[in-house]
């Protein structure tokens, strides 16, 4: 079996690499993709947890996380949409109006 | 029905005359001067009777008290010597306030006048009725009060205002150390019942005072190192209220300022109702003085300083007025050295000093009143201006003679015959020797002496400026009406006569007000206390019986020559070359000291403002402190970029940081 | 079963009114939208006094998953109200909106979320709740499709939200994987492996991350500004003054209870966090210009005193939080409907107004809107803490509690942002009392009116009669630490 | 039995609504003064029925209100607070009738608004629960507040804010210490309660000197900020200035501040873990307070802004004399505060009319005044008489008590403020001088005497002044009953 260990690494350097994205990138498709690393890397510990535990809830909750996430998604698209829409562009600098 | 039982009405009177004149005295002939009149003269009728029942059974004073709020009352005393002043004071006002029906009858606001004359003169009837010391402050600050609108009376003038608001300043600073006296009084004796104060028992009465002076005289404090009784600080601190409301050195500065309103208002302040009020809380308060060590001393050496540092000051002013002024505050530095000199004569002293009060009253009214006849007629001040008025105005001028030769203090002595000053200037100068002559300290007899030599000469250099000699300007002028010339030839006879018949009688009468059924103060035990020596008046020699009318005569011959026969060429001398006369016309360069330097500059200019900086301070800080907060707001706001990457970085920041920080206080921990 | 749904029958109810206003939306035309207003009113009312008349009632459901207690009873209150204010005056702001059963569906569904949250018993349910009411007040920010401000908000909103709710997300498969429950009091019982764990503060701190985000605490709170300030006011007030308070039960949940053996830990974190986020709250609020803005931060401000109660941890503290958290539902959305209300007025002068939320659109507003200005006056003296109000009543209570705890300096910083929020509240007074304007008066929109009067209403009860507050509110607190601390 | 004292506060709220719905000026000011006679015929009733033999609390309505916090709606008043409510009582009235005439925006606003203070104001002297307390302590200020800002001066906003916050500080911290009091008794005797009397009792009980230090302090800031005392006045003089007139007088109303000082204060002082430093902070801001109002008030150059100071001057007497623990100087710092309540008034009336008639305050520019308005120089001359401590009115006989009465404990201080008379007379009388005397400017146009309601209004209020000042005990009998009260309480403490 694999450790433990092995898992919440993986899923903690995908998580790194989420916020990494997050902090980073200005195309707002890229910020949802990196969201979408955050969230899968919890359900990563999520399951593993699950098996290593031998209960079965880590596993509903990661389909549940993987149910919302899909809406999140579907949600963020379409705000990204309108302000495409709007401004013809989706990078986050030219969206600041709002400050101080 | 004894007229005892109405003794209140004496200032009750003239107060609710104030009340009738102010309200209703506008649609009265005469500015309704006829309620105050005839108020004034009721008050005279019962203080006389008053005073003929006392004079046969001195014992029996009158004494009414009343609870009025905590341990404090009202109430009023009658004894010999609030009689004698109830009288005096009620018959010089009543004179003057007829006097002033011609005076003032073309001012448009007489209504105004005679119901501040009214109210001055019930504050201080209610001064010297009073039975405790802090009905006396009260009525005290009421005649300061009257002073300041009545010399303020011409208000639109500046200077009148400056010199009212100048009056009730100066005499202020008196009567805050007055009523520090009080306070310390107060809190001794309320330290003496130890703080329960049995029912009935009137803390601040003359008798409870009179009855523990012996208690307060063994308190002590340190002062700069030395120790010092409460009784002397006490009656020092009452001696400073007397010198303000007296116009003693160092406070006697507003006095002659305070010619600036009407004549008949210099009248009262220096004859009845306001001057000669230090010197009635002193002779009042007599008892603790004279258990004060060195108290009397001082009121006796400044007593003396201010009788001759006045008169020099007179020799040299040429408004008629402030001749007078200066003459008061030098006689009053009489009477005060009268009161001094109880360290040698015990309570003698209180009956000498009133004498001369009395007396004092009524030449000076008299002077004033003349002297407001003659500014009345002449239209001046200036005495340059005027010469040969007596042929315009001869009674004027035979009263004034009268009044001046009072001032002067003519008379045969060991007889009868002699003006009132006479009498009074020479009892007490007399026992300025006999004080030199068992203390060995001879300061005062020869100040007195001295200032007896310049009295006689200011006064009768003013008579003769004024009466003889040429008309100066054309002045034109008249004899005034009998309503101003009856009051003049009453008091004429009075500063004649009164002084001869009275002496006798008079000196016992209120030598003795300290003995009766209200209080019963042994003098000589108290005397005791303060260290002092109380001695007899032995055969002095004849020379000094004969010296004080010696030096009046030489004054008034001294006058004569230069005044009245030019035998000196005066221009000389008086020029402003000389140092003295320099001096002397600049009043000593008190005004620039006190008043320009003093009050302007160091408490209004350099305190006040010193206070405003610091309140700018206080100010700034307060509103230091809220910009503070407001530009940390404003540099705070930055940190909100509109940067959504900038916020993540945040949230990940922050996520760190809190790892990291509780880790650390959980080791800490 | 049927048990299990009748104790849920608020939840129902409003699941059904969502709906059903979603779908007679379909064929009505826009003109007659309104009445769906008036329905979803109608239904969060019902939805309302079925959770009053149901109070005192417990009991667990579905797998021991949801619970119906003191404390969820009490949130759901402040959610239905809140949901009732808003709806009410959405009446108007929707006036005319071909999207109207879109955005009363979405509100509903927002509150459903929340009150879930409140009644989570599972840590499971509680984060899909959690998202639930996430996702609906996403779409509900970004409701106005052509305005720039609000698509902004709505952005910035969701990704931060998504952030945080990764971080959630992520922090709770380590309590599970630490524990092997997600059942909060599971949690509690199995602590020991977490506590002992060096993982355990990170967990805390992911969760305090994630709730954080919602309560609106410095520095996850850098949203918050923006959104309510892009954000349509009705659904800012939907923001500040629900889903921040479901953070808040959340929170009381998992830290109070399941991860109270973690005490020192986020004590310390709360500490922090409350101070320094009543603070900045607070002194960044001094210099807007822009109301909703400025009631963004006064937000933040409430939180970190609502915080309090997690350093304390008395009853009296956490009752006197979970008090705030009512009078701060009555505070803020009525505050924020004022915004709308003003918003409404500013259109009405001119159409293509662009800073609606201007502080300037105040000026004279004590003579344009007197109801709304005499509103706004009580919501702000209230926020500020004047006797007689909510306001009053619940920091009297929250900061007293540290005072009784020995947290004086607590009090103190807390007593001193009291004091310099005044400024800001009463610089909203100054501009509509004291400023002269020469605009006319605006006739008042009923809707906006009704949403104004509840808030008031609420306001002052709990000012005046606080008594039943009270006691509910220390119910509620018995709850999460039974035995009292 | 009336609830006497509920009425009085209630009237005023309830009138100051219905004023509010008001259209014009003549109902809003007819309902105001049916409002403010109401009261004051109540108080008098109230006044008339009270026993000032005994310290305790007289009139005492006692509802519960929030159990589980032990907060009471407890009402009663004694002697320190009989004569303060029938200040206000006297006054109030006496101000709608100043204004009667005048003309200003939004009257009904505006008498609202003085009903509202008045209603507050009394609350916070019949309230006997800290909750109660606190609640009516701060809504005195939103009226003011609006006051000021509506219908104040230049300065009116920043004056305003200034006030507003200040004083909230100072509440805030007061709050603070009331909690520490309701918590330290919670904690010793299992029960809340917020009953001032029971939770004075219960001071004493508190092991933790430090504490009870604390407690002290905290309240004691909030009162001497509220007075106010050097060095926390500097709210005052812009506020007082910047009010309108009405305004000012309400201000001057405000003696909540010295009522705390000898309601609250007083009783726990000897119980505190150091009494003689709490002694001698009050009696160090006192003395200094009032030497430092009289150097200010005298150094400047506005009117009113002379009269403001003057108030920080004579309400250094207030802290003086209750620092001075001897029945005598205690109550004759509470006659202080009703005589410079009666006082200030008046002065404040007398500058607002100046400055509505000449259109100026600065001093230099006036002079002459008193030709041209003979009765308004009357009473400024017996207010300003009054002001300066002159015996006969009721000033002197505050000052004199509390001079009298402190010298004992406090004898340096004592001669401060003595030093301080001087320089009160020298303001009082330049201030005089430059306003009602010297020649009349023409500048300054045609001038006329003030109407008949100010002449009531300030006439009325001048004699009370005459008359507390030759009656003292109308009030200050129950005042003494109470402070020898305090006083013995003292002696037995040893302080």
């Amino acid at each position: 079996m694999i450790p433990i260990e092995l898992y919440i690494g993986l899923s903690a350097i995908i998580f790194s690499i989420g916020l990494y994205g997050l902090m980073t990138q200005r195309n707002g498709i890229r910020i949802l993709m990196s969201v979408e690393l955050m969230l899968n890397a919890a359900n990563i510990n999520l399951v593993a947890f699950s098996s290593y535990n031998a209960d079965l809830t880590g596993q509903v909750f990661a389909l549940y996380s993987i149910a919302l996430a899909a809406c999140e998604a579907a949600i963020g698209f379409a705000i990204l949409m309108a302000i495409f829409k709007m401004k013809g562009t989706i990078n986050l600098d030219s969206i600041n109006i709002l400050r101080w | 029905m004894a007229v005892e039982n109405y003794a209140f009405l004496i200032p009750l009177l003239p107060a609710l005359a104030f009340v009738l004149t102010f309200f209703f005295g506008k649609k009265l002939p005469n500015g309704g001067a006829i309620i105050p009149i005839a108020a004034i003269a009721t008050s005279f009728v019962i203080s006389l009777l008053i005073t003929l029942n006392l004079l046969a059974n001195p014992e029996e004073v009158v004494s009414q008290s009343f609870s009025w709020f905590a341990m404090l009352n009202i109430g009023i005393l009658v004894d010999p010597l609030a009689a004698v002043m109830l009288t005096m004071v009620t018959f010089v006002s009543l004179l003057i306030h007829i006097y002033s029906l011609g005076y003032m009858s073309h001012d448009k606001a007489q209504s105004r006048y005679f119901a501040e004359t009214a109210l001055f003169t019930a504050s201080m009837l209610g001064l010297i009725l009073s039975d405790n010391i802090l009905q006396l402050f009260i009525c005290w600050e009421l005649v300061g009060v009257c002073s300041f609108l009545l010399i303020g009376f011409w208000f639109q003038k500046p200077s009148a205002a400056t010199a009212a608001k100048k009056a009730f300043l100066t005499t202020r600073i008196g009567d805050v150390m007055f009523l520090s006296g009080i306070v310390l009084l107060f809190t001794d004796l309320f330290k003496i019942y130890n703080g329960a104060i049995p029912d009935g028992v009137y803390i601040l009465r003359f008798d409870v005072i009179f009855s523990h002076i012996p208690e307060i005289a063994a308190m002590n404090a340190t002062i700069f190192g030395m120790e010092v009784s409460h009784i002397t600080i006490i009656t020092l601190l009452f001696f400073g209220g007397a010198v303000g409301k007296s116009g003693q050195f160092p406070l006697h500065v507003w006095l002659p300022d305070a010619m600036e309103g009407p004549t008949t208002v210099s009248a009262l302040i220096h004859a009845a109702t306001m001057v000669t009020a230090g010197v009635y809380l002193v002779a009042r308060t007599f008892p603790m003085f004279i258990a004060a060590p060195s108290s009397l001393l001082v009121v006796a050496y400044l007593g003396a300083f201010t009788a001759i540092f006045a008169a020099t000051m007179g020799i040299v002013m040429n408004d008629i007025k402030r001749v007078l002024a200066y003459s008061t505050i030098s006689q009053l530095g009489y009477m005060m050295l009268g009161l001094g000199i109880g360290a040698t004569i015990g309570a003698e002293a209180v009956g000498i000093s009133l004498f001369h009060l009395i007396n004092h009253a009524f030449f000076k009214a008299l002077l004033f009143l003349c002297a407001g006849s003659v500014i009345h007629a002449v239209g001046t001040q200036d005495m340059r201006q005027m010469g040969g008025v007596a042929k315009v105005m001869p009674i004027t001028a035979a009263t004034m003679i009268i009044a001046a030769l009072a001032l002067g203090g003519f008379g045969i002595p060991g007889t009868i015959i002699g003006t009132s000053g006479f009498f009074s200037k020479d009892a007490i100068i007399e026992s300025a020797y006999v004080f030199g002559a068992s203390s060995g300290m001879w300061i005062p007899y020869v100040l007195s002496i001295v200032a007896a030599l310049l009295t006689s000469l200011y006064i009768f250099r003013l008579i003769f400026m004024t009466f003889f000699g040429k008309a100066r300007t054309d002045y034109g002028g008249h004899e005034s009406p009998a309503t101003m010339t009856i009051p003049l030839s009453i008091l004429a006879l009075f500063a004649l006569f009164f002084g001869g018949l009275a002496t006798e009688r008079f000196n016992t009468f209120v030598s003795d007000t300290f003995m009766n059924d209200f209080v019963h103060v042994n003098i000589a035990e108290l005397a005791e206390i303060g260290g002092y020596h109380l001695g007899h008046h032995g055969h002095e020699p004849l020379i000094i019986l004969w010296l004080p009318l010696i030096v009046a005569a030489a004054g008034l011959l001294i006058a004569a020559l230069v005044y009245g026969m030019k035998v000196v060429n005066m221009d000389r001398l008086v020029s402003r070359n000389n140092p003295i006369y320099k001096l002397l016309y600049n009043r000593y360069y008190q005004n620039e000291l006190f008043t320009n330097f003093f009050s302007v500059k160091v408490v209004y200019e350099g305190l006040s403002y010193a206070g405003r900086a610091i309140d700018t301070g206080f100010d700034w800080l307060v509103g230091w402190l809220s910009d503070l907060v407001l530009e940390t707001g404003e540099s705070l706001r930055q940190f909100q970029t509109g940067a959504v990457q900038n916020y993540a970085t945040a949230v990940i920041t922050g996520v760190s940081l809190l790892i990291i920080l509780i880790k650390v206080v959980m080791e800490v921990l | 079963m049927a048990e299990n749904l009748m104790l849920f029958a608020p939840e129902l109810t409003l699941v059904l009114t969502g709906l059903f206003v979603l779908m007679v939306g379909l064929f009505l035309p826009t003109g007659a939208k309104k009445v769906l207003g008036y329905l979803a009113s109608i239904g969060i009312l019902v939805a309302l006094s079925l959770t009053v008349s149901s109070l005192g009632t417990e009991g667990m459901a579905f797998n021991d998953t949801l619970s119906v207690d003191a404390l969820s009873q009490f949130f759901k209150i402040v959610f239905l109200v809140v949901a009732l204010i808003v709806s009410i005056a959405s009446i108007k702001y929707t006036e005319g909106n071909s999207h109207t059963e879109e955005f009363y569906a979405l509100s509903i569904f927002a509150t459903i979320g929340m009150m879930f949250v409140a009644s989570a018993n599972d840590i499971m349910v509680l984060f899909v709740a959690f998202e639930l009411a996430s996702l609906a007040t996403y779409a509900l920010a970004g409701f106005e499709k052509k305005n720039q401000k609000s698509l902004e908000a709505a952005l910035k909103y969701f990704i931060i939200g998504s952030l945080s709710a990764a971080m959630l997300l992520f922090g709770i498969s380590f309590i599970y994987g630490l524990t092997g429950t997600t059942s909060i009091p599971g949690i509690a019982a199995n602590i020991t492996a977490l506590s002992t764990s060096p993982m355990g503060i990170v967990a805390v701190v992911l969760m305090l991350a994630g709730f954080g985000f919602k309560i609106a605490l410095v520095p996850f709170h850098m949203w918050a500004p923006d959104t309510y300030q892009g954000a349509p006011s009705v659904v800012s007030a939907l923001l500040a003054a629900g889903s921040k308070k479901m953070g808040i039960v959340a929170a009381f949940k998992i830290f109070i209870v399941a991860l109270i053996a973690l005490q020192a830990e986020w004590q310390i974190a709360f500490a922090i966090l409350a101070v320094v986020t009543m603070t900045y709250g607070n002194v960044v609020a001094l210099k807007q210009t822009s109301v909703k803005r400025m009631l963004a931060y006064s937000s933040l401000a409430q939180a970190g005193y609502i915080s309090m109660a997690f350093v304390v941890l008395t009853p009296l503290a956490l009752g006197g939080g979970i008090l705030y958290a009512l009078s701060h539902g009555f505070m803020k959305a009525g505050a924020f409907i004022v915004t709308a209300a003003v918003a409404y007025m500013v259109l009405s002068d001119n159409k293509d107004s662009e800073d609606t939320d201007h502080i300037d659109n105040f000026k004279g507003l004590g003579v344009r809107m007197p109801i709304t200005a005499l509103s706004m006056t009580i919501f702000v003296f209230a926020l500020a803490g004047i006797p007689l109000t909510a306001g009053y009543m619940s920091k009297f209570v929250l900061f007293s509690s540290t005072i009784q705890s020995g947290f004086a300096w607590l009090a103190v910083i807390a007593i001193l942002n009291s004091a310099i929020s005044l400024y800001y509240y009463a610089k909203i007074v100054k501009y509509m009392y004291f400023l002269p304007t020469d605009l006319e008066k605006v006739s008042e929109p009923l809707p906006y009116v009704a949403a104004l009067l509840i808030a008031v209403a609420g306001v002052f009860a709990i000012g005046f009669w606080p008594e039943p507050f009270i006691h509910w509110a220390m119910e509620a607190a018995m709850v999460l630490i039974p035995g009292g601390m | 039995m009336l609830p006497i004292l509920s009425l009085i506060v209630l009237i005023p709220l309830v009138f100051a609504a219905l004023t509010l719905l008001t259209k014009t000026k003549e109902q809003a000011r007819l309902m105001a003064l049916v409002a403010t006679v109401s009261v004051l015929i109540l108080t008098l009733y109230m006044y008339l029925n009270f026993d000032s033999t005994t310290a305790a609390h007289q009139f005492e309505e006692l509802y519960q209100w929030v159990p589980s916090l032990g907060i009471t709606y407890h009402v009663g008043v004694d002697g320190i607070a009989m004569p303060l409510i029938l200040l206000n009582a006297i006054v109030l009235p006496f101000l709608v009738l100043f204004t009667w005439n005048d003309e200003r925006k939004s009257p009904n606003k505006f008498y609202a608004l003085i009903l509202g203070t008045e209603a507050a104001v009394i609350g916070v002297f019949t309230a006997l629960d800290f909750f109660l307390f606190y609640v009516f302590w701060e809504l005195t200020l939103i009226p003011l507040f609006f006051m000021v800002s509506i219908w104040g001066g230049p300065n009116k906003h920043h004056a305003s804010i200034k006030f507003f916050i200040y004083t909230h500080v100072a509440s805030l911290v007061m709050l603070l210490g009331i909690f520490g009091l309701y918590f330290a008794a919670w904690d010793m005797t299992g029960t809340p309660t917020l009953d001032i009397p029971t939770l004075l009792a219960q001071f004493q009980l508190i092991e933790s000197a430090l504490l009870k230090d604390m407690i002290f302090l905290a309240l004691l800031f909030g009162f001497i900020v509220k007075i106010p005392s050097f060095p926390f006045h500097s709210w005052q003089p812009d506020a007082y200035t910047e009010a309108p007139t009405a305004g000012s007088v309400l201000f001057v109303m405000l003696k909540i501040g010295g009522y705390g000082l000898f309601k609250i204060m007083l009783p726990m002082l000897p119980f505190t873990g150091s009494p003689n430093m709490m002694i001698t902070i009050m009696a160090v801001l006192g003395s200094v307070s009032i030497i430092y109002g009289a150097f200010l008030a005298l150094s400047q150059k506005d009117l009113k802004r002379m009269v403001a100071y003057s108030s920080v001057s004579h309400m250094g007497y207030v802290l003086l004399g209750a620092a001075g623990l001897v029945s005598l100087s205690v109550s004759g710092a509470m006659f202080q505060q009703f005589s410079h309540g009666l006082i200030m008034s008046v002065m404040f009336m007398s500058c607002g009319i100046i400055n509505n008639k000449t259109g100026t305050r600065i001093m230099n520019d006036l002079g002459g005044l008193a030709q041209k308005m003979p009765k308004l120089a009357v009473i400024m001359v017996l207010t300003f008489m009054a002001s300066l401590g002159l015996p006969g009115l009721s000033g002197f006989i505050a000052e004199v008590s509390v001079l009298a009465g402190s010298f004992g404990n406090l004898p340096a201080y004592v001669i401060i403020a003595l030093v301080a008379i001087v320089i009160t007379g020298a303001y009082h009388l330049w201030a005089l001088q430059r306003t009602m005397f010297g020649v009349f400017d023409k500048k300054l146009g045609t001038i006329t005497d003030i109407n008949r309601y100010q002449t009531l209004s300030m006439g009325v209020i001048a004699i009370l002044i005459l008359y507390f000042g030759l009656n003292p005990s109308a009030v200050l009998d129950m005042m003494l009953t109470n402070s020898e009260q305090i006083a013995s309480m003292m002696a037995v403490m040893g302080v």
